[in-house]
């Protein structure tokens, strides 16, 4: 935001010239075309359900209301029934009786559908890795932004609902993964962003040369570690 | 004649022409993805248990007809609104007046009888 | 690995439609109220199902009605159980504190003291008298914003939907007082055992007086906006009445009781928490309808500002956790110095402390009634047991009693007055 | 709460009204419990409400807990409360398994994950207990709970179903041999396990 406001000051000044000025005009300045008008007009006007889970529903409520505004995106018409409604916040940790009403409430939304996994307990099971939490929402549904946090503050929730946005508009920030272009959990940053480091390569030999996952065999000496 | 008529017509002409393309467009555009879930009901969350038919009981239906009895008195008063002022005469007014008084005459028995509220 | 647990994988894309196990129990319900009901044809049994606006969470109503009026409700529940209890005994005492207050996500610090005073009394420490102070601040101050959220939320299901915006403005001041004592809005872990993890901030006495003056003349603002609106009393009077000893018999606590006409109270029988020293009244109903519940909650709020008024003027000084070494940590400070501070510190972070093997039942007053917390210790650094007797668990038997016969508007008005919290019930 | 003597004097009093039910009375930090036989519970909780002086009207929490290595494995716990004394007396009544093999060997390993045993999965033979129900009404939904995660089936329930796990679930998750479930978490080491997690 505060970048922004910078190279609009220095436009009035008029000493913003060349590549920026182009950029400048191009991101302001809507192009006429009609997808990015629609994915405008779509990322302005989104409907979010009126879905809470657990804790994180709490902070989202709070987001509705009048301190952290959700209005101020647009979005502030929730929508009881997800035929009229295109956002789905999964607020709250999601157990396994739930699951298939949330993929049933996923289905029965009409496209184009967007799901905000709010807090770590929808991210990846968060604290409660045990036989009663779907570990991690996207194992059962496509996922467009995670929110960490427990719960995520209304703030942290509003950026993130500001990163679905930006996404709806098709300039989504990229994760770190497609920045690095790392592979799993790699931590290695690339010496340009181009071609793979000598240590990715390794990685991803090492991938090829495991036989594949049975759960049977390495699960069991997982499950004993983790006694 | 047909002038002070037209505002009515440009009017109508603009209403449904803006309603006809907002509907249009939205099927037009929104992408169009069916799935056998999405045809189903949508009952909380759950798979539907529309078990067999079924009836409504009375007392929905005789909300119903009330209100149709009392809806259509109202949209005999518009003609009336439109030659009052023209009119200025007594006779006009106390027409309505009965007309009124008449279908007060209907509600208060409506009420009386307990037909108002819910069995 | 558990394998038999039926995890919905994400590319079949399960056959949502699949049979769904609890269809037995909507069928039941159909035929006792239709043999109830003796007419048949005209009962119609519905689910207000997990996901809807205003069941307060994913709670399952299965209802059957005739026309509008209701013969049955069966609620059914586990939407949102998350296993704690089993987590919990897979962890020392010390992480046990976080898992405990995110089940009943609205007072979180009235479990971390069911919790904490449970192990205290297992170890028998003593807790100083500023630590236990600050407790009851803290605790007073989350049944505040409990209320609020509860007085929201049910008077946006009766239609008052600006209650909502008005309730949740002194929500967030109540939470910036807890993100300024504690540091987190919610689930805050403040709690230790053996007394408060960190001295409050110079500031924060101020500004709680500051709240406690201004709270007053708020819920007097939502009084005039929900005491004389016509709809607000037309809903809720003379609706949902269960005779105090039918309420006394579901084993109901909390405002429910007090509404009910029983004055049962815990925080003026509890020995534990410094209440003794507060004076304050306990609101009861007299004919226990909805308009009791809400009038016992509204003021309940302005007791607890009392409470926090008193106990923030009456704040012992000393220190604000026992120091007991073998159960708290030693301050950081003498890490550098003292060796066996160093060890005192490594012993209990590696493994955490041990409760020698006993059991104990400790109940507190929660805003929504009795929670007890009961921990069974097996001399381990683990607790062996650790089950929570949640208050809306037990008062969610009252609404089959409170809603059979009347309308679908009263089961409305009935479950927003309920306030049930589905993460306490379903643990 | 009712101080030593007071229990023991309860214990009597019960003892000689129905032979044989207290077998043990516990009074440590302030709760004063009585250990009962799991087969007269509903004469001991019936004797605690009803007799005039006692009256302990008010059934707080009725909650179960598997203390496995200890032998017998289950207990269910009552706790009475009489609300106009403000005493609280806790009853606790304890169930071997009838599932596991005989007492002295039970191999199953306390806390730890045991692939073997009865882990609780699908054991047809429940151990049994009378259901309070009639006497207090608010244990409906606590004794079904106990019934979910422990597999105690309480005679004479109304509706005993299971009641915060899904209805088709196999197996009780509080039992101590239950595994925790769950996955590993994912770090460089043990990630190519499970090769494209990330997709």
């Amino acid at each position: 935001m505060r970048e922004r406001q910078l190279r609009a000051r220095d436009l009035l000044r008029g000493d913003l010239e060349g590549v920026e000025l182009e950029e400048y005009v191009e991101q302001s300045v809507l192009t006429t075309r009609l997808e990015s008008m629609q994915a405008w007009a779509r990322a302005n006007s989104i409907m979010p359900l009126t879905f809470g889970l657990a804790c994180c529903a709490i902070e989202f409520m709070s987001m509705v209301t009048a301190r952290h505004d959700l209005a101020r995106f647009g979005a502030e018409a929730l929508r009881a029934s997800p035929r009229q409604a295109d956002m789905l916040v999964l607020s709250g940790r999601l157990s396994i009786k739930m699951a298939p009403v949330v993929r049933r409430l996923y289905d029965q939304m009409l496209e184009p559908k967007w799901v905000i996994s709010m807090g770590a307990c929808s991210s990846s099971g968060g604290m409660f890795a045990n036989y009663a939490v779907v570990q991690g929402a996207d194992k059962m549904m496509p996922i467009d932004i995670h929110v960490p946090g427990c719960p995520p503050r209304p703030e942290a929730l509003l950026h993130g609902f500001n990163k679905l946005q930006k996404k709806i508009r098709g300039n989504p920030d990229l994760g770190w993964r497609q920045r690095y272009n790392a592979i799993g959990t790699e931590e290695w940053a690339r010496v340009e962003p181009g071609s793979p480091s000598a240590e990715a390569l390794a990685a991803a030999k090492r991938f090829s040369e495991l036989e594949p996952y049975e759960p049977g065999v390495s699960s069991s000496t997982a499950a004993g570690e983790q006694d | 004649m047909l002038q002070s008529y037209l505002p009515i017509l440009v009017f109508a002409a603009l209403g449904v022409l803006m309603g006809g393309t907002f509907a249009l467009l939205n099927g037009v555009i929104g992408p169009r993805r069916p799935s056998r879930v999405k045809d189903e009901p949508y009952e909380c969350g759950l798979p539907t248990q529309v078990t067999r038919s079924f009836r409504f009981g009375v007392s929905f239906y005789l909300v119903a007809m009330l209100f149709i009895l009392f809806d259509i008195e109202v949209v005999f008063l518009y003609p009336v609104g439109v030659i009052v002022q023209s009119a200025e005469s007594v006779f006009v007014l106390v027409e309505i007046g009965v007309f009124v008084f008449l279908l007060m005459v209907a509600l208060v028995f409506v009420w009386a009888r307990g037909a108002l509220d819910w069995e | 690995m558990a394998d038999e647990i039926k995890i919905p994988m994400a590319e079949s894309g399960i056959d949502a439609g699949a049979e769904d196990p609890s269809l037995a129990v909507v069928e039941r319900t159909a035929a006792e109220a239709a043999e109830r009901a003796g007419t048949d044809e005209q009962v119609m049994t519905i689910n207000m199902g997990p996901h809807h606006p205003a069941t307060h969470g994913v709670l399952r109503l299965v209802v059957s009605l005739e026309g509008e009026r209701v013969l049955d409700v069966r609620p059914i529940v586990g939407y949102v159980h998350t296993g704690i209890e089993k987590s919990c005994e897979d962890k020392s005492y010390w992480k046990v504190i976080p898992f405990v207050e995110r089940m009943d996500y609205l007072s979180y610090f009235f479990q971390m003291e069911a919790f904490c005073g449970c192990v205290e009394r297992l170890l028998e420490l003593e807790v100083p008298d500023r630590a236990r102070y600050l407790r009851v601040i803290h605790m007073e101050l989350n049944r505040i914003h409990s209320h609020l959220v509860w007085l929201g939320t049910t008077a946006l299901d009766l239609g008052a939907i600006s209650m909502f915006w008005y309730c949740f403005r002194e929500r967030d001041r109540i939470l910036d007082l807890f993100e300024m004592s504690t540091g987190q809005r919610m689930h805050t872990r403040y709690f230790q055992v053996g007394g408060v993890f960190e001295d409050i901030p110079a500031g924060f006495a101020g500004k709680v007086r500051d709240f406690c003056e201004e709270m007053p003349e708020r819920v007097d603002q939502y009084e005039a906006l929900l005491d004389r609106n016509e709809i607000f009393l037309h809903r809720t009077k003379g609706v949902g009445i269960v005779p105090r000893e039918r309420v006394l018999e579901l084993g109901v606590t909390g405002p429910l009781l007090r509404a009910a006409g029983e004055p049962w109270d815990l925080r003026k029988v509890s020995d534990y928490l410094p209440y003794g020293d507060f004076d304050f009244q306990i609101p009861v109903g007299t004919v226990g309808d909805g308009y009791d519940r809400y009038r016992v909650r509204l003021q309940e709020i302005r007791e607890s500002v009392r409470i926090i008024a008193q106990a923030i003027d009456g704040l012992p000084e000393g220190p604000f956790i026992a120091d007991d070494r073998k159960v708290v940590l030693p301050p950081r400070d003498e890490l550098g110095t003292s060796m066996e501070a160093l060890i005192h510190h490594f012993k209990l972070v590696t493994e955490g402390f041990r409760v020698p093997p006993s059991e104990l039942y400790n109940p507190i007053e929660s805003p929504r009634g009795e929670l007890g917390c009961f921990v069974v210790a097996d001399g381990s650094a683990k607790p062996a047991r650790v089950h929570f007797r949640d208050p809306s668990f037990v008062n969610l038997q009252l609404l089959p009693e409170m809603c059979r016969g009347g309308l679908i508007a009263d089961l409305i008005q009935n479950l927003g007055m309920l306030d049930p919290i589905l993460g306490g019930i379903d643990r | 709460m009712p101080d030593a003597p007071g229990l023991e004097l309860i214990a009597q009093e019960i003892n000689a009204a129905h032979d044989g039910t207290v077998i043990e009375t516990a009074h440590e930090r302030g709760t004063a419990t009585l250990i009962v036989d799991s087969e007269r519970v509903l004469e001991a909780l019936r004797w605690l409400r009803d007799t005039p002086e006692h009256e302990y009207r008010f059934l707080a929490s009725v909650h179960a807990a598997d203390y496995l290595p200890g032998e017998p494995r289950f207990g269910v716990h009552y706790e009475l409360l009489n609300m106009p004394r403000v005493e609280r007396v806790s009853v606790k009544a304890l169930l071997a398994d009838p599932a596991s093999p005989s007492p002295a060997t039970s191999s199953a390993s306390p806390a730890g994950v045991s692939g073997g045993g009865s882990n609780g999965v699908g054991t047809l033979v429940l151990p049994e207990i009378d259901s309070c129900v009639e006497l207090f009404p608010t244990a409906d939904y606590q004794e079904r709970e106990a019934y979910d995660f422990f597999g105690i089936r309480f005679r004479g329930h109304p509706d005993l179903r299971r009641i915060l796990m899904p209805e088709d679930y196999v197996g009780w998750p509080l039992r101590r041999d239950f595994p925790i479930g769950g996955e590993p978490v994912l770090f460089t080491h043990n990630e190519a396990e499970t090769p494209h997690w990330y997709e």
